[in-house]
């Protein structure tokens, strides 16, 4: 049998990939291997020589790391996704909040702390600075974070009612019934949230192109966007 | 002098309070488990009792959960919602995104090995001493006090250092548990952590490695000086 | 403050099931290697349950399986001299003789003894500083004993203590044993393999045989019977009660008197009038048909031969009957040919050597002495 | 019969493998640190030596690091471009992305806890039966076999437990090392690290944590009954 | 096979300054508890260095800390009875009896001892398949000896084997320290506080105090020391040295031949013509001016007397000449005054007891005999 295709993908999206390359597998009757880690973990290991076929990556920062250590099969790599960023909080008070300049986020911590992956080091976090620099927010609330490892983390603390908000992507927050979405940061408030996709400069497995291609075609849509996530039109892909 | 040091290293304020706390955090995580860990090291060691099999389970379980399912028990538990952490709310006392919360998960991430150590050595203290102690006259905590807890001084020692290192190097379990909020939670390993997860950061978070092995290897250090002084005190000369 | 023990107990091929009272006095537990002395001690001391058993010391019960009372060991105040030494390590050798004296800090003084006097009698006051790992097997010992001593015990347990010391220590420290057993009153039971040691100290002796009592009784009867004592060294012999009549200093000699006549013995320390038990061991008794003459035996004591048995391969114990008192000789049976030695006959019982053991009040001699 | 309960459990075939390969990561990282633990151990309980303080330290270092420290530490020594690695590689013995190098990463974070446990029982095993052993003809080798090694029994047994628990936990160092490949590296904590990070996933990684548990508390209770065994036959009845 | 020592080791205030030659035979290690007799063991058996040093064993060097030479302990061929038995507790009995003949597999038979010979001598049989955890003092310590003695050794350190053992079972293993003494001809060093077993046992004896050898040489001259062998239970005494010369079966009696003249001793085991030791011990000898009659005591000799000397508090030692042989004869001051005792008189010694030690091929009697 053939080898199967290894895939290196950031843990986040673990649900929308396992779905599509299902599908991938019953279409071409080939078989993928899933690895699912930090990126920064995967970017280190591609880097040292890993053997994966594809490098999918939750931000840009580890992909652009990739490719400066020549680790890419060059002209492969490409933007597949798109996620916003949302204000969550608890389900039990869910009062909306207008994310527009001029916001007072402190008052409506109430004392409580905001939630947000690590603004220096993961990319939810790093793109929920951003967003609360924009709408004025940030020089308020950056001593009022609980910064947690990722957006995971950071979702389970609103969850728990241990911070009354929170910034997670929004297909973190569409599928906990425990929090609600109280407000989405305008998608130019922050770099775009983007998930690339790669050949490894070591594969050698032919079938790793089919499997990109496949992950970008059409009929792998469905699965990305039932998670929640924005494919990107292939227009705007490079 | 202190100030002088930081400089050299070239360590940020923020890194330098990380380094502080993380003292703390491990030194009050080592020391207040001293005592929870003592009696149950004792009880396991020295008493038959129905339940007995559960409890040596139940202080192993922390080694055997990734750490992050034990931050998460930990946050449902000890949270402001948790079953604990309501009733100790109305105490005043908070452990969510507070060091001492760091320093509850570090004890309890430490807790198996200190317990582990502590147990091998009261296991090998000669019971015919502890009897000779009791026929002259000395209740049993008495003979606890006086004969068991002396003789088991070396892997008191040793369970107390293995705690500390394991306290300098512990993140997920607190990550989870209490974020990472600096000042307050980011112990040295979250912000190294944080570092591992920016490309570019590997130097960073050398650096900050190269500390908190220093300190821990201090502690080792200091310990074993001060346990062979105390072997050499029992065994003479011969 | 009596003794009385009663206990059942089963240890793979091992069953103990002894009996005994112990009075005032010290009581030996003799008996071969593996009979249960150390057992005993241990179930005394509260240090191992009996699967069934009573012991009460005074009118307090320690242990009734049947009722369910244990009283545990910290709280019997019975201190033990382990067969080893059982010193705490991490502590210095005064900290271990003050081990006892702390706990037993509210409790009465039962010994008389204070630390210095102890350590002093013990020779351990150059050990005082030093930690128990260095010392020798003598040197333990003697701490042991000595921490023992200082927990002001109501009943003392002794597990072969001095087995490992020289004789002229062994001597000083059976004195001290003597005072603690007369002055203090302090019960004493006491296992030893040491015959001698035995019938110096014991009031009564109990024999153990297999983890069963196999005699039991006063100190003299017991230690004449051949079957139970190992006839080795001459260790059988008789024990008489007599009473200090007079000294003579010139001559360094003490009379004694008892319904055996009077014998003459090396000046010793007791008042006239003082009790003592001494000690005539068959092997130093000399028989003869006449009364020598300008022989060094200074004690002739005419007596009627009871009966003469065999005791080992060559050699045979003549019953001497003086005055009511039992006396035995150890003779060759060449010699018992030669004399023509016949049940009935009257003889002199010639004694050479005693060893004395003081009853009542006073110290006596430690060695045994020649006359 | 496995398959019915694995059926009951409603365990996917990938969570099936993961468990599998979590026992044998753990079973070979336990055996195969045995020898080094051991002689480790013994050295620093018993031997003086130039360099002891610095081996005794370096014993700790992986207690310290945070695992993905470790890991990454690893993945530079042992990956295929590292010192050790490229040369490991020369002799065909190749541990990046494969399970040797999850066992290689469980063993060196077990390592410390083991080392531990068994210095301090072949610490607490007296010395005069070691000589007495000698007196009798014994070679320094056998001494330690037939004495040292029997006595401390209790402590390797111990050590081994604890090194167990630890692999079946462990996996920021394993992770970051050798990824998180189905059937190669996955390993369950790493299946349940994958879970924690997706919407959704929180029965499945708590089903693969009590099954973990089960797994490692069922090794915790045989080395207890096997160490009672031990304690029982040394000590008698007395 | 001579082992000679030259030792130097400080131990905090204890120093150990000692030299002496153990031959053939044994040799007693003598002295007061903390006198540094196991330490000279530990450090005959290389388990621990000394300061400076030479340790020869026949013409092998074990030691020379000048030369660097250091014979690691397990190449020794020396087997240790330590004065706490030892055992390896995660074996069996057996094993432990096992252990040191496994590793002496490879080395020449050195005592003719099978392993059931030791068992049945030991009385250990029923043991064999416990742990030793549960094994009472005496037991503990037979099994110790059986062990040291099945690991071919080519000599012998015996660190008070005995003390914890009754007479009986005492007796049987003496019997066997001295076939391994005379028909294996294993050097063996004794460490015992029973003057009685050294004065059986040794040829030698090495009285150490405080650190340092306070006298050496042959154990008749040693034991005549007073000051140096404690005076308790008339331990002092003179040793002659005999031949067979007849049986008398139907008494049950040996004649005995010497520079003394003759002795009737009961039956030995000896050959006619056997080399003998006899023991007589100060305590059984009488001083008499006329020859008795009608006396149990057998062996009358004349001699002349040298001199007394005071020897304790109330008695006394007079050294008796009998043909150049020297015999002691303890007396009370009493009788020396009554007697009227001169130097130069000529006496009778009355001889009650002797106990034997066997010179040469062929075992002994156990006990002393009496006369
Ligand atoms: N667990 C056990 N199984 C079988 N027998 C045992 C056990 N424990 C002790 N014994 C036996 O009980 C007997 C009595 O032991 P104890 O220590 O009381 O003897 P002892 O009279 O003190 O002997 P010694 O004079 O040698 O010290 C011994 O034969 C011993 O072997
Ligand atoms: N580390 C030490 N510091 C000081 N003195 C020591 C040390 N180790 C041993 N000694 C002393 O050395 C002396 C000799 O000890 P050793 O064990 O050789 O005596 P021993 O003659 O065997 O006595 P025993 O008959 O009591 O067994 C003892 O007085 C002991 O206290
Ligand atoms: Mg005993
Ligand atoms: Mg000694």
């Amino acid at each position: 049998t053939e080898p199967p295709v290894i895939v290196f993908a950031a843990a986040s999206l673990k649900n929308a990939l396992d779905d599509a390359v299902t599908a991938w597998s019953k279409e071409t009757g080939k078989v993928a291997k899933m690895s699912y880690a930090a990126s920064s973990a995967l970017a280190k290991q591609i880097e040292a020589g890993a053997p994966a076929d594809l490098y999918f990556s939750a931000d840009l920062d580890w992909m652009d790391y990739a490719e400066k250590k020549a680790a890419l099969r060059p002209g492969t790599r490409s933007n597949i996704l798109r996620n916003a960023l949302v204000l969550i909080a608890p389900k039990d008070k869910p009062e909306a909040i207008a994310l527009t300049p001029g916001l007072d986020l402190v008052g409506r911590l109430g004392g409580g702390r905001l939630a947000v992956a690590n603004v220096d080091a993961v990319p939810a976090g790093k793109y929920g600075k951003a967003a609360l620099e924009t709408v004025g927010a940030w020089s308020g609330v950056k001593d009022k974070l609980a910064q947690a490892e990722n957006v995971r983390a950071a979702l389970l603390l609103v969850a728990r009612g241990e911070a009354p908000l929170g910034i997670v992507y929004a297909t973190d927050a569409v599928s906990d019934p425990s929090v609600r979405v109280v407000g989405t940061f305008p998608a130019n408030s922050h770099p775009p949230v983007i998930y690339p996709l790669a050949v490894t400069k070591e594969s050698t497995n032919p079938d790793a192109v089919s499997l990109l291609a496949y992950l970008r075609s059409a009929p792998a849509r469905v699965f990305f966007e039932r998670q929640g996530f924005t494919v990107i039109g292939a227009e705007n892909r490079t | 002098m202190a100030t002088a040091v930081t400089a050299w290293l070239g360590l940020m304020p923020d890194e330098v309070t990380a380094i502080w706390l993380s003292i703390k955090v491990a030194s009050v995580a080592t020391l207040a488990s001293l005592g929870p860990g003592l009696g149950i090291a004792y009880l396991l060691a020295r008493k038959r009792f129905p339940g007995r099999a559960l409890l040596d389970g139940l202080v192993y379980l922390p080694l055997i959960l990734p750490p992050v399912v034990t931050g998460y028990l930990l946050l449902l538990a000890f949270g402001r919602r948790g079953p604990i952490g309501s009733v100790l709310a109305e105490f005043g006392i908070v452990l969510s995104f507070r060091w001492t919360g760091a320093a509850l998960a570090c004890a309890i991430m430490g807790f198996p090995l200190m317990v582990r150590a502590m147990r091998l050595s009261i296991e090998a203290v000669d019971r015919r001493l502890e009897q000779a102690a009791a026929t002259l006259g000395a209740r049993p905590l008495a003979v606890f006090l006086t004969v068991t807890l002396p003789l088991s001084l070396p892997g008191i020692l040793a369970g107390a250092v293995l705690a500390f290192a394991k306290a300098m190097g512990e993140f997920g379990a607190t990550i989870t548990f209490v974020s990472n909020i600096p000042g307050e939670t980011q112990t040295l390993p979250s912000a190294i952590y944080t570092l591992t997860q920016v490309p570019g950061g590997e130097a960073g978070a050398l650096r900050l490695t190269l500390i908190s092995v220093v300190i821990a290897l201090a502690a080792v250090l200091a310990s074993e000086i001060l346990a062979r002084r105390l072997a050499h005190r029992i065994a003479g000369d011969r | 403050m009596t003794l009385v023990v009663d206990l059942q107990l089963i240890r793979g091929a091992f069953a103990l099931e002894a009996a005994f009272t112990a009075g005032r006095g010290l009581t030996a537990l003799f008996g071969r290697s593996g009979s249960g002395k150390t057992t005993v001690i241990d179930l005394v001391a509260g240090l191992v349950r009996p699967d069934h058993g009573i012991i009460t010391l005074g009118d307090e019960t320690l242990l009734d399986t049947g009722r369910l009372i244990a009283i545990p060991a910290h709280r019997r105040r019975i201190a033990t001299v382990f067969q080893q030494p059982r010193l705490l390590p991490h502590l210095t050798v005064r900290q271990n003789l003050g081990y006892g004296r702390w706990f037993a800090k509210a409790r009465p003084e039962t010994t008389g003894l204070t630390e210095d006097g102890i350590v002093d009698l013990l020779g351990i006051g150059h050990l005082l500083s030093r930690s128990p790992a260095g010392l020798s097997g003598g040197e333990g010992q003697r701490v042991a004993i000595g921490r023992a001593l200082l927990s002001r015990p109501r009943l003392l347990l002794m597990d072969e203590p001095l087995a490992a010391l020289d004789e002229a220590r062994k001597a000083e420290i059976l004195s001290c044993i003597e005072r603690l057993r007369d002055a203090a009153g302090i019960p004493i039971l006491y296992v030893s393999h040491a015959v001698a040691e035995v019938a110096r100290l014991a009031a009564t002796v109990v024999v153990l045989e297999a983890g069963r009592v196999a005699a039991m009784g006063p100190t003299d009867a017991i230690l004449r019977r051949a079957d139970l004592v190992p006839v080795h060294d001459a260790e059988a012999g008789a024990l008489l009660d007599m009473v200090v009549e007079a000294h003579d200093e010139e001559l360094g000699l003490t009379r004694l008197t008892g319904r055996i006549g009077r014998l003459a013995v090396p000046r010793l320390s007791q008042d006239v009038g003082a009790e003592v038990r001494i000690r005539v061991p068959a092997r130093d008794v000399l028989v003869a048909l006449r009364a020598p003459v300008g022989l060094s035996a200074r004690n002739l004591i005419c007596g009627r031969l009871l009966g003469v048995s065999p005791a080992g391969e060559a050699s045979m114990l003549a019953e001497i009957d003086c005055n009511g008192v039992l006396l035995a000789a150890r003779l060759t049976r060449a010699s018992v040919r030669d004399l023509g030695l016949e049940p009935g006959q009257p003889v002199f019982a010639i004694i050479k050597s005693v060893a004395f053991d003081p009853q009542g009040v006073g110290t006596g001699r430690l060695a045994a002495v020649e006359i």
